[in-house]
């Protein structure tokens, strides 16, 4: 049942009418003796942007999940971040070479707008190409700029040699 | 004595309203200060989570998890995770067990750090809050390292947890503790025990034992209604049959049971049990795997389960049904939230209007929750 | 990297230097008194929380949380926005007064982010209302938020509000 | 009194009711009960003294094409016992009785299935949308929900930048810029 306030009816409530105004008043100065504590310690306002001893980037813990990086130099193609991601934030395209029968990376597009940090990308990733970095400004005027595009448009970029056990998980992995 | 001629005003509060714990609209009815009744309108935050359960995978899933409950994302991870091992027979090794305990005490911590600062905020007492948002910030800190994320970690992972302890976390995590467990004394100091404040909370919408059970109310707003009922121990999962812990219960300290008050003080001792778990999980933990080996594609068999936890705003339950394919078929997700909103429009018959923020902040709500 | 913005000089032909200064003025007045809407839908509420509170201190470049729409000159859309709630964001929007500035904080506000594949989210604000800063992280940590802040006060010392009217940013469809 | 044995209970207490016991694929057995007796059912559910279960822990619906299914999760806190309901109705007409008399707290559950699964609660005093806006279309729990293309003016859609917007402009350049 819902009650209203009226505590002088409520027996048992505390104290009387003297004795609560006593009690506010204590109360109320030992509240204050506690902010009062906290007059003479050092703040712990972080001076962001340009007033930190180093760079709040540089103080972030080493698994902290920013914005996202490819180093294409390691990455085999192989798509299982592609795969991995839930909601399809990688887009990666791989042509064929029919004369060569090489691989091609051709596209490799992340939106970082729509990324959401959970990492899963990085989890399956063989060579560690993709990671999180520690970078977390990406504020733009303009949507389009959130797309991270490490293929230029029109060129095509041979993907690494995978390493044998990497090959192998990497096949088990699109099978 | 001519008699004083009244008529019923309809009011409404939100869904852009400074104490309404994210966006929820409530239509009142009141007469002058007194409400006869209240409507909440919720759904502002309704993200359609339980119809993207169908189009993702098992593990693809645990990221949306973080999001039902952002203020405690650890718990809800970890409901989901045991959902999913218990619907497969996966094992989880031990040390992992240890470390979904220790992060998600944490975020208990946490969380409960933010209601205790906002529902005091509410009441009009301003000051908790930016000392609470001081402490929650080094939790932030413990689980970004622990993790990579402030917020929605996606740290727990079906059958494991994706990385072992940061050197130094446990020096860190203890020191913490040292440096936490008599910040809960000076906050009582500051504040619990201030006339004021309680006598604003004290005998406030009251929720006795059989209405609070009848209306499905689970967690802390159960406890504080007198019901020593908490899955972590009534229905142990995971470790904590192994770790020594009270409940704590609404005792009616300043009022009568199930007010306002014990609403808000049975927050402030489990902050205190959880801070035990941690200490002992830390002290016990054991070396080894942090993660069985699962196929990174999980078709757990065709079945339905329905997994209970408990969460910082009470039992969180998902209902799975699989069809042995990639995706689940459904996913239910029952939360603290939603039975605790449902019983507003009961219990807030014949209370003041300012009684009504306390009530809406004792209740603890987050909008994503009910609306998931 | 951020770099501080010194008073800009005007490079157009035909600016007086009258109107230079006093733009200049007002600029830094509007840009160091961003007065922001009180506005947390979801999970981004806490973080905005949280850099409003002590370790982040947005109060340090003079942003202090407004709780109504008529008094603030920023609104911070922190999270996602459903089709429900989208009518009722853009009544706050058009009460706020001229000249205002839009942070669509986090995936959600920006494209709809983890929640597009659902049927009940908008996919970006920017589809209701003009945006002026993006800002990507799901949260974005409070540092990223002070920067996106850092980001309008620059847009803001670069405008000429005597000469140009507030220029009315497409809404994309 | 294990699961099985509260549902033997109820099954001897309705005689000539068509009862189904299922044990396969599940953590809890459930009885599947025909949906115009759930009220009287659920009703002996929770007055029954030796079972008393007395809180409505979860009601679920679950679309299974042709079917569409009612789930009740019940606890009772004073025995510490589970038991699972299943009412299975028609797509086409899918009633159940409210059981809002019976627990209070499922009032909100059964708006919330009425308004995403599209279940009509018979004798419910509040049925209406809970999560969604008043206006509108359909049940999108349903499997066979389409979505709109457009709300209150507002696309459902949106053109993702990474489709349209072949740009190979990165956000160094605007920095840059500033």
């Amino acid at each position: 049942m819902a009650t209203t306030a009226s505590t002088d009816a409520v027996p048992g409530f505390r104290g009387t009418y003297f004795g609560r105004i006593k009690n506010a008043i204590i109360s109320i100065m030992e509240g204050m003796s506690v902010t009062l504590g906290y007059l003479l310690q050092r703040p712990i306002t972080i001076q962001y942007p340009d007033r930190t001893p180093k760079p709040v980037k540089d103080t972030l813990p080493e698994r902290y999940r920013g914005i996202l990086e490819l180093d294409m130099k390691t990455c085999t193609a192989c798509l299982a971040c592609e795969r991995a991601c839930p909601i399809g934030c990688i887009k990666i395209e791989v042509v064929k070479d029919k004369e060569t029968k090489k691989r091609y990376i051709t596209r490799f597009d992340i939106d970082i707008a729509k990324c959401m940090y959970c990492g899963l990308c990085v989890d399956p990733c063989p060579g560690g190409a993709i990671r999180h970095t520690n970078e977390f400004e990406g504020s733009t005027s303009d949507v389009q700029y959130l797309v991270r595009r490490f293929v230029p448009p029109g060129e095509r970029i041979e993907p690494a040699k995978p390493k044998k056990k990497e090959k192998e998980e990497a096949g088990a992995e699109g099978s | 004595m001519t008699e004083f001629i009244t008529e019923e005003m309809t009011l409404n509060m939100g869904p852009q309203h400074p104490s309404t714990h994210g966006v929820l609209r409530f239509q009142l009815t009141s007469d002058g200060e007194v409400i006869h009744s209240v409507k909440p309108d919720v759904g502002y935050l309704h993200r359609s989570i339980e119809k993207i359960a169908e189009k993702v995978t098992y593990h693809g899933f645990m990221p949306y998890t973080d999001r039902v409950d952002y203020v405690a994302a650890m718990n809800s991870n970890f409901a989901w995770a045991l959902t999913v091992e218990k619907l497969g027979g996966y094992q989880v090794p031990e040390r992992a067990e240890y470390l979904r305990v220790i992060a998600a005490e944490l975020n208990r911590i946490s969380s409960h750090l933010i209601m205790l600062g906002v529902m005091a905020m509410d009441i009009g007492a301003v000051t908790p809050f930016p000392y609470f948002l001081r402490e929650r910030e080094t939790i932030n800190d413990l689980l970004e390292e622990l993790c990579g994320a402030r917020l929605t970690y996606n740290y727990i992972r079906i059958g494991g947890v994706s990385s072992d302890l940061p050197d130094g976390f446990r020096d860190r995590a203890l020191r913490f503790l040292d440096h936490f467990e008599p910040i809960i004394d000076e906050f009582n100091r500051l504040i619990t025990y201030n006339e004021i404040f309680v006598n604003r909370l004290a005998n406030i919408v009251i929720i006795p034992r059989e209405q609070a059970i009848a209306w499905a109310l689970v967690g802390p707003n159960l406890r504080a209604s007198g019901v020593k009922w908490d899955l972590r121990k009534d229905e142990p999962y995971s470790i904590y049959p192994q770790v020594e812990f009270d409940i704590p219960v609404g005792k009616g300290e300043v009022g009568t049971v199930g007010d306002c008050f014990d609403r808000f003080i049975v927050r402030v001792d489990e902050m205190r049990e959880s801070s035990k778990i941690i200490r002992q999980c830390l002290d016990k933990m054991p070396e080894g795997e942090i993660q069985s080996k699962l196929p990174r594609q999980l078709k757990p068999p065709k079945g339905e389960v329905y997994v209970r936890s408990e969460s910082a705003r009470g039992e969180m339950g998902y209902y799975l049904v699989s069809n042995g394919g990639l995706n689940p078929e459904r996913v239910k997700i029952r939360t603290g939230s939603f039975s605790a909103m449902a019983i507003m429009e009961e219990v807030s018959k014949g209370i003041m209007i300012a009684d009504m923020v306390a009530l809406i902040s004792s209740l603890d709500v987050i909008a994503p929750e009910i609306d998931r | 990297m951020y770099k501080p913005m010194s008073l800009v000089p005007s490079g157009e032909p035909g600016a007086t230097v009258i109107t230079t200064r006093v733009d200049d003025v007002l600029n830094w007045g509007r840009a160091n008194s961003l007065w922001y809407m009180l506005f947390g839908l979801a999970c981004c509420a806490i973080e905005m929380m949280q850099t409003g509170g002590p370790r982040a201190d947005l109060d340090r470049f003079g942003a202090v949380p407004r709780p109504t729409p008529r008094q603030s000159d920023l609104m911070l859309v922190a999270g996602t926005l459903t089709y429900k709630m989208a009518i009722r964001t853009k009544l706050l929007y058009e009460q706020m007064t001229e000249p205002k500035f839009v942070i669509a904080m986090g995936s959600c506000a920006t494209c709809g982010g983890l929640f597009s594949p659902g049927y009940s989210v908008l996919k970006g604000v920017d589809k209701i209302i003009p945006v002026d800063v993006y800002l990507p992280g799901c949260p974005p940590r409070p540092e990223a938020l002070t920067e996106a802040l850092i980001h309008v006060q620059r847009q803001i010392k670069r405008s000429r509000p005597l000469r140009q009217k507030h220029e009315d940013t497409k809404i994309i469809t | 009194m294990n699961e099985k044995n509260i549902l033997e209970k109820v099954m001897a207490e309705f005689p000539g009711v068509a009862f189904e016991l299922i044990e396969e694929n599940t953590d809890h057995p459930y009885l599947v009960i025909p949906a115009e007796r759930t009220a009287g059912i659920c009703r002996f559910l929770r007055d029954d003294p030796d079972l008393r279960l007395d809180a409505l822990s979860n009601l679920s619906s679950v679309d299974e094409g042709e079917i569409l299914t009612v789930v009740y999760h019940l606890f009772s806190y004073e025995h510490r016992h589970y038991s699972v309901l299943k009412v299975r109705v028609p797509r086409g007409a899918p009633d159940v009785p409210t059981v809002q008399t019976v627990w209070p707290g499922a009032g909100w559950f059964e708006r919330e299935a009425y308004d995403l699964m599209g279940i009509n609660f018979m004798g419910h005093n509040d049925l209406r949308r809970i999560m969604l806006p008043d206006d509108w279309v359909g049940h999108p729990l349903r499997k066979d929900w389409v979505e709109q293309e457009e709300y209150h003016g507002m696309g459902t859609s949106r053109n993702e930048p990474m489709d349209v917007l072949p740009l190979a402009d990165a956000p160094e350049k605007e920095k840059q810029s500033d």
